[in-house]
């Protein structure tokens, strides 16, 4: 029983991704798109990174913003790949 | 797939009662869902915590106050009604709420029992 | 194939809702059945027939019919939203497109039932 | 006396609107000078003469009616802002209340060099 | 040369009062109103106190949140005094 | 009281490009005061920060790309575009933006330089 949580906040702006990682579980997969991409930025991504939690990055929402994406961290995915995952997951929760 | 007749559904409120309408927009879904006889549980993480403490009177600043709706879940059947202990000690706030069903429930209980859901709103 | 329900709760002039536009587009593309798209909050003025964007920014409205059309892809504009944002049909004014349904939040209740995953955006 | 402008950026179903005319009301009573209202972004909805509250919520329309008869107080509405949010005036079709002037940016321009102070809400 | 500051927006949920505090200066005031009250319970609220900024609530507002006010450091104030500061000072700028 | 004939303005901008439409909202305004001859400045702060970096592209995210208008300032006579250096070091960002005449000021003078205009609108 899988999460999928969608982060669409910039963590420097709302309370939104803070929120999220209180929720988030060990068998959870992350997606970091629209605003969310400046989270990549952002000191609290270390906390998900050591939880071990596969964190996606919708590729053209952090592209369209300058933000560069480290491969060796990060999964750059499509939106093709966003509608498997919603697919794959049992439930998805939208912190926005 | 099998559709599921009833399918479980948590509301997870992050918002303050009175500066933006998400309480209310949460709370007019909770009730169409118990009315419909749906299980549906409440959950309070972050500002959303605001929602639940006592002494509030909306009407002051011009609110309807629809905190005083919450009076009515045991007439919805609306009996679980979580809050995240993390968010309140960081206000500072205690366990006054001014309804009596609210479960105080650590950060990992609170995750748990909210992906425990088929569906999670949050507002 | 999985059966998807989706939420909108962002107006139309937010990039927000061109994400999900875009979702809904490829996941039809792809095969998943979206049983219906539920307008709530700020999004139901998606469903204004008056918006007049400049022509160089993306037509959010346009993009609603033509799924709707191309896909029979139902969208459920919630009244109570609409009616609190100046948004109703009364006597010889037409304000909602027709392309939307106009419904209450019992039709979240259904399509909640009806769906695998319920989407918010 | 001063000469205060205010803007306006929420939509009448927020309590951050009731905060604002609660303000540009003390103000006229006690003889402050409000020598106009611009509203901008999400603001316009102020101007729908099609909003349907609850009768139990504050009537936000009918109370900038009340506060433009009582002091003629001006209010400005951004052309542009209003558009994009579905709020036109065409043909047979109109939207926007009789006490609210329809105005564009450069009306911002006038009110920030007439007034002492801005106020921004 | 004065500013008031109208904090709207809580600092559990934005980062508007953060912004706030980066620009105020010695000679200002604050006026926590709306979800702005609910800042006398964050941690940042020391911060003002420290720099000896004059920090008034609109009571009502903090009131209709069951908020309480401590008079040894906060000013209690009416929408009354409100327009009066807003008059009192240069220029405004609203943290929302 | 004399009414002063040009009062300058000072557009805080507090939010990133894309996600709401604060920035193109403030553009707005500033291009109307800069044709207007008004003496208008724009301040960045917090994520408002992001509105000035290097190879953004908000084509890919079918946004009409409104800081492609940042270039046409020098035409509308507006110079003094200012930048919280605090903000950028918060998200690690270099002196690299899209247009020139960008000023990167500590806190301490990016406050001093904000308020040293007569009216202050933040978006």
């Amino acid at each position: 029983m899988t999460t999928l949580h969608l982060v669409r906040q910039s963590a420097f702006n709302t309370n939104d991704f803070a929120q999220c990682i209180e929720i988030i579980n060990d068998n959870d997969a992350i997606v970091l798109l629209d605003d969310g991409c400046y989270n990549l930025h952002h000191p609290l991504i270390n906390n998900v990174i050591n939880q071990n939690v596969p964190i996606n990055v919708l590729a053209q929402h952090a592209v369209a913003r300058a933000i560069s994406i480290d491969e060796s961290l990060f999964l750059q995915v499509s939106m093709n790949d966003l509608v498997s995952l919603t697919c794959n997951h049992d439930r998805v929760i939208t912190w926005q | 797939m099998i559709n599921i007749a009833n399918k479980s559904l948590a509301i997870l409120n992050s918002k303050a009662p009175y500066g933006t309408t998400a309480g209310k927009d949460a709370l007019d879904i909770a009730l169409i869902f118990g009315s419909f006889e749906q299980d549906v549980s409440l959950f309070f993480q972050g500002d959303g915590v605001w929602q639940l403490i006592n002494s509030q009177d909306g009407e002051i600043i011009s609110v309807r106050d629809y905190l005083k709706t919450f009076s009515a879940f045991e007439f919805y059947d609306i009996e679980n009604i979580y809050v995240n202990k993390t968010s309140l000690t960081e206000r500072n706030l205690t366990n006054n709420f001014h309804i009596k069903e609210v479960q105080v429930l650590s950060q990992s209980e609170f995750s748990k029992k909210l992906t425990s859901h088929q569906t999670v709103l949050r507002f | 194939m999985k059966k998807i329900a989706v939420i909108i709760t962002t107006p139309p002039f937010s990039n927000l809702t061109v994400t999900a536009l875009n979702y809904i587009e490829t996941a039809l593309n792809t095969g998943v059945e979206i049983i219906g798209v539920f307008f709530y909050q700020d999004a139901v003025l998606n469903a204004s027939s008056h918006i007049r964007l400049a022509n160089d920014e993306y037509q959010t409205t346009q993009q609603w019919l033509k799924l709707h059309n191309k896909y029979q892809l139902p969208l459920h504009l919630c009244v109570t939203a609409a009616e609190k944002r100046g948004l109703t049909d009364c006597n010889s004014v037409q304000l909602i497109a027709n392309s939307f349904t106009i419904s209450g939040l019992g039709e979240l209740v259904e399509l909640n039932n009806k769906a695998d995953t319920v989407v918010q955006f």
